[in-house]
């Protein structure tokens, strides 16, 4: 059997005022049935543009510009919008960083959810609600049935980011795109949502592409990790491996930048500069002018994919034996 | 131009509308500034009015040698002439209310923002209930008990108004005053007049010049109206509600341009003012940037 | 050392505005919500002349409110915040420069129609720390201090990135020359490479300038590295507070556990189990906070005792305090 | 919530004993009030036992107190003009009125509400293009211009409909209405288009802002990656969404257009308050002036008053949270 998603050279780009902004540029990965994928990026490094590529709700004036993405052996890329909407919400669902800002304030809880259950294939309100009440029980909402009739300002933000996971869940989708889910929750919440993550994806077999700035949330979460910076992937395989022993000099240096890796007190290994604006980027590789390890080639020629299996996009990636 | 002004400038010629409707706005200004140097015929002087010219259509040669391109009124005066008189007044009534009732209320609403308790409470429920009440009912009967002329216009126009530069100016300056800077400028601790001068007042601004500019139009219009119902200035100094108002009689005859001219150059004036706001305001709206 | 600035049974509350109408309704029987929320209750605290103390908890826990209160930017409702012994604050403004503050978002902390030259140099000028003709020099030196090109003084905040911004909002606050600075969560809305920087400039002022700091953060790993001693702040209460080392390895408080444990730590070795495990239910709401000890719903350890009556901060043998029946 | 009632309801008391008490001032007392109570042709006799009658050599207060005591009795006054009870004649006057500014609040929403969705929806289609451009027009030329062009137009041009008065009319519940009938509705027509012109520009600009914001939010957003078509989202999401400042826009612009009749209804010389205005400004009937400003402003406060209520009764964040404040 083919991986459920191929996305090979994507590139969505962003006609503004000031110009062509290339958010996403060149990206290409598969995702297996049931694969946990983590995508860390820091803030613009295009990783939540690529999530919505995925699902083709890029904001105007973005749009893709080319490349390709193969759900189940299906080209998304150019799909008519109404089989586009067919398959959003039904095998691919996506949950948002901001509970708060997701849910409809002035409808019910159940209201929205019938709305996502009959978006897809009619069924009675009745039934609708049922399954809403049986989705959000799985997510951990107690007395769900009862709660159908709340409105979302009568939750906390935890329990909302629940309601739109199962939101997500409804139809039972192959793919779960989470954009940051856990990011605006507290620590002690979000810790409660990865681990119920983690069990719904095992359990149902969903395939889950995770968007984070946060190492430590995908390493303990994830199978395998897609490091972005200015709109490309420059390093990807195992999670541990990956992690012990990145080979793109970014992916060291984000992790050198953890307190949590440094004695208390002591200076953290920064990296120097701060990311290029994607308006005009170097020639060469994007990450040169922070690089400890660039030459000249880097400067002046784009660099290429090295070490298959485990990918870096260097032209001098860290030895594997470092570690 | 500074910078920012000029990068304002690049996104306002965009929109090719606005352009023409700023150069209109422009065009009309100037036409009212010069009006004595342009107009053919000084509309006020009753010793130029002859009965013989009255209600003659546009293009009609008058008996003193004027050629009347838009016609002439019920006494006789030159439309044109009228109009750029009228346009005149119009634009004074307008700016003059709009700058007082702009000061006014600007004023009002900062200080609500700033001074909060019990000042705020009685500013903004005050201005409320005006905002609920009418702006027309409100001057038609300030009029009515004032009388007629251009103070008591003029007061009424701004009592009709303040209101809502109070309203813009407090709700700009509650959102700043919750402004991490707004905190930062009091954390340091700045004294309380620069923080409302230089730290909150800037940042109020842009929404008090789109108000701004959409109340002159709507100031102009309400003068029209009041002039219209008979309610404006002094039959002596025709706006051009007035104009239009004396017209209105002669339309049923199929004498319309005694009322049509005038006022199209009314809605040439209001609409171009407003396509202006209407631009400034997306320009200024952060929600819609991209 | 000595405490130059100490909290005393501060406690903030926000009360809801009760009408005229719903004073009536009270009387004709209705049931009017006159709960107020009480950010802040009974904190005591000494920060040390030199020390970081790192204060850290969850969102609504009232850290920052505390922090606000130490900085003179908000008045307690009880008690005294006193800096060297005087209030920082005459009824609601502050009146000391003596402590300043670094805020959370630098996008929102620089008012984007000043230039940063001007931003920086407007409260010394305005307290007579430095004169207006010697301005320029005073904001080239500290722009230089916390890494900038001393040339950008003439530029608009949005001519910066996140962390430069978060610079200048460093050179703000110390210009002011403060023997306090508070930082409210001054890296939260960076990028983690970007953080390191800032964390990097923070340690460095710090020791340069021998000042003493209140950290307030979310983050544990973020306080725990720029701390000496460091409070855990739950529901308006420190419910635990000691030297940094000592808490993080061995937290007393079960709340202190469970909010370690919820960390994700880096998995280095495979992820087959989780490398968190998370505190279970919620957080009450702040309006009307459980009975006893106010972790107990949530508490693994709690006991009919703690649902009861609340526990007392009180300091154990290695001179850390617990406020916990069973710790 | 009860709170909150209570307290809008002590509110609107406030403002119209403020209102009573400005009225007062403005015409009882800098005035001379005599003038306002009695015809300016009446005897030196009948004045004098009018001062004494309303007890106008009595301190102020206790004139206010009467004052007061005659608003509450529903005492107005009498018109000079045509000496009748001012009370009766508003009355007479109102449903005319009422009528016409329904008709056209009706007519601004039902048209201005979809437009004004669609040109949020579609912000950068020629449609939507047209849509705004009627918007600003409708927005800036003047109520009386648009009436005029109207009349000038449907009634002397192409003769369709009748340029004024209010025609045949039948009574329903003791009040003539004009809609029952066709002939009626022919002469309804015309004032009710000319007054809604400005709601529609109105209610389209609000709902094509309160859209444009909407859509760009992510609630929208995340209907979409639920997979709700288009058309959902617009009735179910978005129309949700703007309803509640629509609403509350909708009430006041009830009570801004029944003044707003005042220039309409001299226009297409309809029968209303409006109109009667007018007359009691131009032939200086002050009782008139007073008892219709004193009515007015009790309705704006009621309007208000549901308004605000209408407004916590529909936000569910308000409705249950209990404080409204």
């Amino acid at each position: 059997m083919s991986a459920l998603l191929e996305v090979a050279q994507l590139r969505t780009h962003f006609l503004t005022r000031a110009g062509v902004v290339k958010a996403v540029e060149g990206v290409s990965f598969t995702l297996e049935r049931g694969e946990i994928l983590g995508l860390v990026g820091e803030s613009g490094s295009g990783k939540s543009v690529t999530g919505f590529s995925l699902i083709g709700l890029v904001d105007p004036p973005g749009r893709i510009v080319s490349g390709s993405i193969r759900f189940d052996g299906q080209e998304l890329v150019g799909l008519a919008p109404d089989r586009m909407r067919a398959l959003r919400g039904k095998r691919i669902a996506m949950v948002f960083q901001d509970p708060a800002a997701t849910l409809n304030p002035v409808l019910t809880i159940g209201a929205q959810m019938a709305l996502a259950v009959q978006a897809h294939g009619g069924g009675s309100e009745r039934a609708a609600r049922d399954l809403a009440a049986r989705t959000l029980t799985r997510v951990g909402i107690p007395d769900a049935a009862a709660r159908l009739d709340a409105y979302p300002h009568e939750f906390s933000g935890g329990m909302r980011q629940r309601v739109a996971i199962a939101t997500a869940l409804l139809h039972g989708p192959e793919l779960i795109i989470a954009d940051e889910p856990t990011t605006a929750l507290d620590v002690s919440i979000q810790a409660q949502i990865l681990a119920e993550m983690k069990q719904l994806a095992k359990q149902s077999g969903t395939a889950l592409i995770w968007i984070s700035h946060d190492l430590a949330t995908v390493s303990s979460l994830a199978d395998r990790v897609l490091v972005m910076y200015a709109g490309r992937i420059v390093e990807s395989g195992p999670v541990a491996s990956v992690l012990r022993a990145p080979l793109h000099p970014y992916t060291r240096g984000l992790l050198d930048s953890l307190p949590a890796m440094a004695r208390p007190g002591e200076k953290l290994n920064q990296i120097p500069g701060s990311t290029p604006s994607l308006l005009s980027l170097p020639p060469g590789c994007p990450f040169a002018p922070r690089c400890p390890r660039a030459t000249d080639i880097c400067r002046s020629d784009p660099p290429v994919v090295t070490q298959p299996g485990r990918m870096a996009l260097c032209h001098h990636p860290l030895e594997m034996a470092a570690a | 131009m500074s910078p920012a002004l000029s990068a304002f400038w690049q996104e306002y010629r965009e929109n090719w509308i606005a352009v023409v409707a700023l150069a209109v706005v422009a065009i009309i200004v100037a036409a009212a500034l010069f009006a004595p140097w342009i107009a053919p015929q000084d509309p006020y002087d009753l010793a130029n009015l002859e009965l013989a010219n009255a209600r003659r259509p546009p293009g009609f040669v008058g008996s003193d040698g004027y050629v009347h391109w838009l016609g002439t009124d019920a006494q006789g005066r030159d439309l044109f002439s009228a109009i750029l008189y009228g346009l005149r007044i119009s634009l004074q009534m307008g700016i003059a209310a709009g700058a007082v009732a702009l000061t006014i209320g600007t004023l009002l609403g900062v200080l609500a923002a700033h001074a909060g308790g019990k000042v705020e409470a009685g500013i903004m429920r005050l201005v409320d209930l005006q905002l609920s009440f009418p702006a027309i009912l409100l001057a038609l009967v300030l009029v009515a008990v004032l009388g007629q002329g251009r103070v008591p216009l003029i007061i009424a126009l701004v009592t009709a108004q303040y209101a809502y530069f109070a309203r813009t100016a407090y709700g700009a300056a509650t959102a700043e005053r919750q402004k991490d800077y707004v905190e930062a400028a009091r954390a340091t601790p700045l004294p309380g007049r620069r923080v409302v001068f230089r730290h909150i007042l800037p940042n109020c601004l842009p929404p008090l010049i789109v108000v701004g500019t959409v109340q002159v139009a709507n100031a102009i219009a309400l003068e029209a109206t009041l002039s219209f119902l008979g309610l404006g200035l002094p039959p002596t100094e025709p706006s051009l509600g007035m104009l239009i108002a004396n017209g209105f009689q002669y339309m049923m005859s199929g004498r319309t341009w005694i009322s049509v001219y005038p006022g199209i150059a009314l809605i040439v004036l209001i609409v171009a003012i407003n396509v202006v706001g209407d631009q400034l305001r997306d320009q200024f709206n952060p929600r819609l940037r991209r | 050392m000595s405490a130059i600035l100490t909290a005393e049974h501060v406690t903030r509350r926000f009360s809801p505005r009760v009408t005229l109408g719903d004073r009536i309704a009270g009387l004709l029987g209705a049931k009017v919500d006159r709960r107020a929320v009480q950010a802040v209750t009974d904190v005591s605290l000494q920060v040390q002349q030199g020390e970081t103390l790192g204060l850290v908890g969850e969102s609504g826990c009232g850290k920052s409110t505390l922090g606000r209160m130490l900085a003179g930017i908000l008045p307690p409702s009880e008690g005294a915040v006193r800096l060297s012994g005087a209030s920082p604050m005459r009824g609601k403004h502050k009146t000391t420069t003596r402590i300043q503050t670094v805020f959370q978002d630098p996008n929102a902390s620089l008012n984007p129609r000043i230039r940063i030259g001007d931003t920086i140099a407007e409260g010394p000028i305005s307290h007579g720390l430095v004169t207006r003709a010697n301005a320029p020099a005073m904001v080239a030196e500290w722009l230089s201090r916390v890494g900038l090109d001393p040339a950008f003084a003439t530029r608009f905040p949005h001519q910066f990135s996140g962390g430069q911004r978060q610079r200048v909002a460093i050179a703000r606050a110390l210009a002011m020359q403060p023997e306090v600075l508070v930082c409210d969560e001054p890296v939260a809305s960076l990028d983690v490479s970007i953080q390191a920087q800032i964390l990097n400039l923070f340690l460095d002022l710090r020791q340069q300038l021998g000042l003493t700091c209140l950290f307030i953060s979310h983050d544990l790993s973020v306080v725990r590295h720029v701390s000496d001693r460091v409070a855990v702040m739950y529901l308006g209460r420190i419910v635990e507070m000691g030297e940094a080392a000592k808490v993080y390895a061995a937290p007393r408080h079960p709340y202190t556990q469970g909010l370690l444990d919820s960390v994700p730590k880096l998995m280095l070795g495979g992820n087959e189990g989780l490398s968190f495990k998370p505190i279970s239910g919620e957080l009450p709401s702040p309006l009307s906070p459980p009975p006893g000890c106010a972790f107990n719903p949530r508490c693994p350890k709690a006991t009919e005792l703690c649902r009861r009556e609340r526990p007392p901060l009180t300091a154990r043998e290695d001179g850390t305090l617990v406020a916990c029946h069973h710790a | 919530m009860l709170g909150y009632i209570i307290q809008r309801l002590l509110q609107a008391a406030l403002v119209m004993l403020a209102m009573s008490a400005l009225v007062f001032v403005g015409v009882y007392a800098i005035g001379n009030p005599i003038d306002v109570l009695i015809s300016p042709d009446a005897t030196q006799d009948i004045r004098e036992a009018a001062i004494r009658h309303y007890g106008l050599d009595l301190p102020l207060w206790q004139q206010y107190l009467a004052f007061l005591g005659r608003l509450l009795r529903g005492d107005l006054g009498t018109s000079f003009v045509l000496n009748i009870p001012v009370t009766d004649l508003v009355f007479s006057r109102l449903p005319a009125t009422l009528e016409l500014a329904l008709a056209s609040v009706l007519i601004g929403a039902f048209i201005g509400i979809p437009l004004g969705v669609y040109a949020g929806y579609r912000p950068e289609s020629p449609l939507s293009r047209g849509i705004m451009a009627f918007s600003v027009l409708g927005f800036s030329v003047p109520t009386f211009w648009i009436g005029l062009i109207l009349i000038l137009t449907f009634a002397v041009n192409l003769d369709w409909l009748p340029a004024g008065d209010r025609g045949p009319t039948v009574e329903v519940l003791g009040v003539g209405w004009s809609f029952l009938t066709w002939e009626g509705l022919q002469f309804l027509l015309l004032p009710a288009l000319n007054l809604s012109l400005f709601k529609l520009a109105m209610m389209i600009r609000l709902s094509r802002a309160g859209t444009r914001e909407v859509m760009l939010s992510d609630t929208v957003k995340f209907a979409r990656a639920a997979g709700l078509s288009e058309l959902t989202i617009l009735r179910r999401h978005v129309l949700r969404l703007i309803s509640i400042p629509l609403v509350t826009v909708f009430g006041l612009e009830f009570g801004s257009t029944l003044a707003f009749a005042v220039v309409t209804e001299t226009i297409f010389s309809w029968p209303g308050v409006g109109k009667l205005i007018i007359d009691s400004i131009t032939s200086l009937d002050r009782p008139v002036m007073v008892g219709y400003l004193v009515l007015v402003a009790f309705l704006f406060v009621t309007i208000n008053l549901v308004v605000d209520l209408t407004y916590a009764l529909l936000d569910p964040r308000l409705r249950r949270g209990g404080r409204a404040a």
